[in-house]
């Protein structure tokens, strides 16, 4: 593509040729096509043996000022990452670079992952106490910070890229010490401010006719609960507490005022949790969201949902390891927690987006789901999801499914109104507040079947156990079959769910090419799990399950099928590459 | 009404008022409370009283965390939810935050909602969400039988602490004064009468009241309040009424003066002189003078503050800004979901 | 046994032997031997169609004054309930009952379940009311009261009582307003209150030679807590948020200063867990005890534990249902959330005990666990086995096994501490503070094998996670082995665990009774399980997992063993009835 | 060193001192803020004091929640632990009442502490565990990147209110006073010398010690502190020295003095006279004063007290308790436990 530009040259900021000495750097530092001299911007482009997705290609454009930004924006793929230095955006600039608005705040970059990091001033205060260094030296080191800044968020060592300034600047102390310090700041940068790596989405799909956007996951779970609020007429309360990397979804969602959506951020995850349950208690479409931690502490609330029996949708954008584990790293880490993390019997559905634009129909499903079920629904993302972006052919919106909130208008029982009456799905009435004649009382003690009211009668705690469970089960017959994607005399059935989507499909195709024949299966609804997957399981001899964890959905579908099921389990907070799941693959084969 | 709007319920509450009774807001459930519970007598008041305020049931809302205050909720027959423990302050902003045409209240305990609820109590003071929280508190765990609580005296013996407890009490007042409560103030289960016009101030309060209830658990903790409660305690009621003198006791013959260093202290009139008296302002934007009243006494055992100690107008949470939301919303149609959908570049394969 | 004393009769208050005609009340109500004209006191015996548990006898004894109580407590079996009135409890009353401190503070009852109710005051107040009632009517309500609060704690429908007493006092509307307004009192004072019933344990088996006493299983897990307090070397601090019913235990440890017991009741459960973490940081034996709800709000501290990896114990007193639930009643609902209720990778071990003594000795394992291998472990119990109680054969504390703290004293690489070095069970050092030359951070971010470090590197992360795990293997071989008492030819085995194990016990001796070979085990350690549980499973045609819940020990026996076992589950917040699991163990071989 | 023990790590520190270095309390870990980030002038100055109050490294604690604040810990030589977010107070507590021989401080961010942790804080303060809180107020969250924390002015426009935010903040040193802190006190990060005196006191104090130190984040929030910080802010630094009259000013021309209502305002001393000025005593056990102190400004956009506001004796929690237990427990043996374990009615079968 047009973007691989000239070999950068001696004469650019960023070290010039001597980048091929840099080890231990996959990248390529390139000039864009036509660079000036004294480059004001660089791309970098991954080797393909390098990290993220097999083959891919996650472009980066640093733009320097303005006009790095507005002569090579158009060249950078949709959903790429621009890193700007925000410190150069001043006016003057901006005029000179032909902008009448700043693009970093005028949404003009919206489809992109945009960080802006006052390079200059963090480069300033980095080499400050650097003795006898010119302030000339000084800035350029603003390129170094860069480097060091995409070498955390490519995950790239950071020993070797010293050693190799010390080298290159031996003879020039200050100017080494204030390159050293440079990288140090910009790579610390990267961490402390928990900055993640965008990678771009894996080869697209052979692409059929229609209007195409590029979507990273967090927008298009932004507009699939938006869309999903309008379909209903029911409109959007999310109540959130910033955490990396579900923080982007509250920022996506609180510009939307145009749609209705009241974002709240809330004193900490249970307060969000509530606060979301008490507007769907109000009639609005009650949604939070989350990352692991987070999910730890909503559980008390989610388990109170799933008791009132109110549509409520909670959002769990999965993150590496346990405890605070790696932030801005991805992991699966959160199904079993997802599907039993509360005390007591309490089961709810949990769904999972295969892809960054799948993460807008899922999300629409979600809120379908809890509203048709009236019950909370765990939507899992993961950090990968979350920032790795595709193309996508837009949805027709009239092509989605309708949601119908059904509110209860009268009595359901003579003059009575019974909130536990429940209808051919198991689902309660949606009575609201304003509504005359129909006050009731909910709550979390075990409630009387029909009338709502407080019970400790054994038979009747037997029944709601078993009605509360009920809901799942027509559910699962109402999901969409499981569909296997199987060869003739497929021996090996690969089951997917969430992220790995992509690379299954990846490794799959790579497999087939050396003739070998296999079935692949991908599970967006993880609990309950459609209706036929006890039957797609058992025709086949081995079930091989890859996830970024240590085997949980693995354990689901043993015990659920009792089938003697294996696992291929990577977790090192990276999404897995097509080698290692091709190789697992045939591994299994043999 | 205010223009930012009131938050308490009184929203589309235009035209003639339907004429209710006490007994539209009874629910059919039997109270379970020990008999003689203080939470009878303020659940009475509060029943007589919604009628009065003249918003309907269906536009009421209770809502209220786990203990024996928190069966509160199942015996008024308007909306309700029994929350999980300490959370009912979160609950109720997601009410009231979405929602500016209800009547939200909160009722909770000591232990609901200042020991396990602390820090959602005190961001929705904060917030200033238009909900009113009635704090029922017996310094007492009643459900969980009679463990102490952050209201409870220090030394307090009880199952949980046998050598008496080690920690000393939050001042309720104290801690929402210091979370930015615009509107604060405390009655006594038994005064009818005043538990009626508080909770009325409260109601007519745009955004967050918080209003301590002094209520007594006779099973647990009884007489914890008698130095205030009752005939015996009537004379250590400092009742304040905004702009008067603040005076009390048998013939009203003691006062509240302030000391040099700005707190308020306790004198005979006989000797300071009316003159002297503190005159109450409930109004003031700088909240020392709130501050000292609530500090004048630490402990309910000698003359106690009770009635509104501060009430004032301040932006109300989510007024204003919901209203636009919704607005918004309604104006909102899919066409504008499909401009959504095709913002941003896009390009065509054919 | 001498405590079926002559048939309760007409004389005595308790409406006397219009009893018989108290419909759906199978309690027979006996004034115990010897009672005086004018009973004071009154003992419930249970028919053995009744409740709780097969044939076994809870007695309760309602002492309405000091008198009664000193008459008539001998005679009570040992961990019986004891409720008495009071307000009868006065000075003049004690003296004349001949005692010089008042028995209910003397701990002269410790070893019942006591419940203090100032009856007279209650039954005042709630008849005051009631027109045209005489003073010594209303007095005589008090042993209505009573009965009301027995039918609830024994779970024992209203309507009934209220009809017999409404046709009993037709003629006295006064007499039957006031009745009845004192029987609703006494029961809505048990549900208000959260009052648990206390069922006595089953048929002690054959005693062998040794001192006894009755012990219940709140009791027994405080003393096994404080012996291995004492025998660790180890103080401890027990922190505690009040929750029904695991509240029980931290009274019954905050009398006991004697052992240096620190018990601090927290403003919540979050604050709780923290505590007793920072207690186990600064070298304490840190323990902290809650409930379902309570254990929800534990999830994200107890992640941190298990990743700085230090010693601690979580107490889960497991109640019936989801949410608020049913708070007095009792459940095995916890067993996957305690499992895998954190978000991420976060293996920790999770032990239950079995019966009401068995709480000693399980605690001691999971105090020692926890020291051994330098993790939080949780232990399982729940309303059942903390309320019930058992005869039980004293251990000698010197029989217990050695929990050594080993604390680390020195560097343990050249002069350099690394506190993730890891021992040959794969525990790390335990340095605490005050010990020089081994300062050192912990924290929640994944750290680096040995250093401890931050560390965001992936394949440090795949092995800190591989490590973690591996920790629970090594403690698996430990484990004693799953013990098994299978008859010749035996079919099926039934696999149980925590409180089920004297139900399975009592039916498998029916079974066999009836000549059918059958093969019981029961799980102690349910996470990880012992080496040899899959050989044991396997070994059985078919296995019958029992639970108080919809089947969660059983989807982890199906899941890890591949095995096709069923379940039988009872969700009504009671035990399971020997007759039940008879009849499901017939069926489940047929 | 009072009888009810210090809780300030003395405890066991008799005899001679080892003789320390700031280099004692440096981790070999990189620090990893920001460049020309507050925290750093804040963790030079407290290595360098660390010394100075002579305790060893080894008997030094330092617990943190989340956020860039938290990083604190791992850049000091001592023993720390980073815990989750917003649970340090507690997790402090758990430390410092069983350990009365450590000294123990907790680093918190505006967000860690006054947000999802508000409630460990207000009850630690309650307790007054034997603690010092430093809270980093940089009135942003930073280590998420920038979204507008509970100290946020209204209407901070970040990237989660992009319209600007709707609550009203905190003010961190009233509500500390609300939750009955024994010691509060205000500093500002690059103020070497005032922050080392403000934290000698807290260390000295016995208790529970509150420091909110402004802390300019220079990447999301830059400039916040700038009206109170550096040269340029000098001038509205109201410096509190217990005993003498509170003045201010570039050439001290300016004073505080008591309004009528109880609270305080700023005046030119030309005006009111040196005799209208209010002398401050940190040690009142009334509130009022400090409370009206902390109410002055309340934002630091103009005069601004720092220094120490409040620092009263009170009962330290923990404090004798922990040290009579450990005593107990010293003399338990196994054969206590024996006794217990056949406490209560016993009967032998043979
Ligand atoms: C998460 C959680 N923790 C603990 C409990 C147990 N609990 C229920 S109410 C309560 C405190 C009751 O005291 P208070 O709030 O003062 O109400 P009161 O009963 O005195 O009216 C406690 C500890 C619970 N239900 N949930
Ligand atoms: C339970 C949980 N929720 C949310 C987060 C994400 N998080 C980490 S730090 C932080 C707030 C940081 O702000 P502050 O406390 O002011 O510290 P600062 O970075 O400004 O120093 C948040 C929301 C988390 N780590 N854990
Ligand atoms: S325990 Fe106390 S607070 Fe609860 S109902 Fe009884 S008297 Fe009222
Ligand atoms: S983000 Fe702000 S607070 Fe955090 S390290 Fe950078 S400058 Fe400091
Ligand atoms: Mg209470
Ligand atoms: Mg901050």
């Amino acid at each position: 593509m047009q973007l691989v530009g000239a070999r950068f040259t001696a004469a650019t900021a960023l070290v010039g040729n001597d980048l091929s000495t840099l080890p231990d750097f996959p990248a390529e530092i390139r000039a864009p096509a036509g660079t000036p001299h004294g480059v004001s911007a660089f791309q970098i482009h991954f080797a393909s043996r390098d990290i993220l997705t097999p083959g891919d290609y996650p472009n980066t454009l640093v733009a320097m000022n303005p006009a790095a930004l507005s002569a090579h924006l158009a060249a950078l793929e949709q959903g790429g990452t621009v890193i700007v230095n925000e410190d150069a955006f001043t006016k003057g600039n901006l005029a000179k670079a032909g902008y009448e608005e700043n693009p970093l705040d005028d949404g003009s970059l919206d489809g992109y992952q945009l960080f802006r990091v006052p390079m200059t001033t963090l480069t300033t205060r980095a080499t400050e106490d650097v003795e006898g260094l010119k302030p000339a030296e000084a800035q350029r080191t603003k390129n170094i910070f860069a480097l060091g800044l995409i070498s955390w968020m490519y995950g790239r060592p950071t020993e070797s890229t010293i050693t190799w300034l010390e080298t290159k600047f031996a003879k020039r102390p200050a100017v080494r010490d204030a390159n050293i310090a440079a990288f140090k700041a910009g790579y610390n940068f990267g961490e402390t401010t928990e900055i993640a790596a965008t990678p771009v989405e894996i080869e697209p799909a052979p692409l059929e006719p229609g209007e195409y956007r590029n979507i990273d996951g967090t927008q298009a779970m932004a507009i699939g609960l938006i869309a999903a609020s309008v379909r209903s007429g029911l409109q959007m309360f999310f109540a959130s507490y910033p955490i990396t990397p579900a923080s982007e979804l509250l920022h996506a969602l609180a510009s939307r005022g145009r749609f209705g959506v009241r974002t709240v951020q809330a004193e900490d995850e249970i307060a969000a949790a509530n606060m979301a349950l008490g507007a769907a208690f109000a009639g609005k479409l009650g949604v939070t969201a989350t990352s692991g931690p987070g999910m730890d502490l909503k559980a008390e609330t989610i388990g109170l949902a799933a008791m009132v029996e109110l549509p409520m949708v909670i959002v769990d954008v999965q993150r590496a390891g346990p405890s605070t584990g790696m932030p801005t790293k991805t992991e699966q880490g959160d199904l079993l927690m997802a599907i039993h993390g509360r005390h007591g019997e309490n089961p709810i559905p949990v769904f999972a987006p295969a892809t960054p634009a799948d993460c807008f129909t899922v999300a629409v499903e979600a809120v379908r789901t809890a509203v048709r079920y009236r019950t909370p629904v765990i939507l899992l993302g993961d950090t990968f999801l979350a920032n790795s972006s595709e193309p996508w052919r837009i949805p027709d919106s009239a092509g989605l499914p309708e949601i119908d909130p059904d509110f209860a208008a009268a009595p359901n029982t003579g003059d009575e109104f019974m909130p536990y009456l429940r209808d051919e799905r198991g689902a309660r009435p949606w009575a609201i507040p304003g509504t005359p004649g129909l006050q009731h009382r909910l709550g979390g003690l075990e409630k009387e079947d029909g009338s709502g009211n407080i019970s400790y009668d054994p038979g009747n705690h037997a029944l709601m156990t078993e009605l509360r469970a009920a809901k799942l089960e027509k559910l699962a017959e109402e999901l969409p079959e499981l569909e296997v994607d199987a060869d003739e005399g497929a021996e090996l059935l690969v089951l997917g769910w969430g992220s790995t989507y992509g690379v299954i499909r990846a490794a799959a195709r790579r497999v087939r090419e050396k003739d070998v024949p296999i079935a692949v299966a991908h599970l967006r609804h993880v609990h309950p799990l459609p209706a036929n997957t006890g039957d797609v399981v058992r025709r086949f001899p081995k079930v091989l399950v890859p996830e970024l964890n240590t085997g949980q959905l693995l354990s689901v579908i043993r015990s659920e099928f009792v089938v003697d099921a294996i696992g291929y389990n990577k977790v090192e907070g990276l999404p897995i590459l097509a080698e290692e799941m091709e190789h697992a693959i045939l591994e299994a084969l043999s | 009404m205010s223009e930012n709007g009131s938050g308490n319920g009184a929203g589309g509450n235009g035209g003639a008022l339907p004429v209710m009774t006490k007994a539209d807001f009874q629910s059919d459930q039997e109270t379970r409370w020990c008999p003689g519970c203080g939470d009878y007598a303020i659940l009475a008041s509060v029943q007589a009283l919604m009628p009065e305020i003249g918003i309907p049931p269906e536009r009421t809302v209770f809502i209220s965390g786990i203990g024996c205050a928190g069966r509160f909720v199942y015996y008024m027959d308007t909306y309700g939810m029994h929350g999980i423990h300490g959370r009912a302050p979160a609950l109720a902003t997601g009410i009231a935050a979405s929602r500016d045409d209800l009547s939200v209240w909160v009722v909770t305990g000591d232990g609901d909602s200042l020991s396990i609820g602390g820090n959602h109590l005190i961001h929705a003071l904060r917030r200033n969400v238009p909900i009113k929280i009635l704090l029922f508190n017996n310094q007492i765990y009643g459900l969980t039988k009679g463990q102490y609580s952050p209201t409870s005296e220090k030394g307090k013996i009880t199952k949980s602490t046998p050598f008496g407890s080690e920690d000393p009490p939050f001042n309720p007042l104290a801690l929402a004064l210091g979370a930015e409560a615009s509107f604060v103030a405390r009655t006594v289960d038994v005064e009818k009468k005043h538990v009626a016009e508080t909770l009325r101030a409260a109601a007519e309060h745009e955004g967050a009241a918080f209003v301590e209830i002094y209520q007594n658990c006779n099973v647990f903790n009884d007489g914890a309040f008698d130095a205030v409660r009752g005939k015996g305690g009537a004379p250590n009621q400092i009742r304040l009424e905004h702009g008067e003198p603040i005076r009390f006791g048998a013939e009203n013959e003691r006062g509240v003066v302030r000391a040099p260093d700005g707190s308020l202290t306790v004198a005979d009139i006989d000797e300071v002189g009316e003159s002297a008296l503190v005159v109450h302002d409930a109004h003031l934007e700088n909240q020392s003078h709130a501050v000292a009243l609530a500090r004048l006494s630490e402990r309910p055992n000698g003359p106690t503050p009770i009635g509104v100690l501060r009430a004032i107008e301040r932006p109300v949470y989510g007024a204003g800004r919901q209203r636009e939301l919704s607005e918004a919303y309604a104006g909102a149609s899919m066409s504008d979901v499909d401009d959504l959908l095709h913002s941003g570049d896009t390009w065509t394969v054919s």
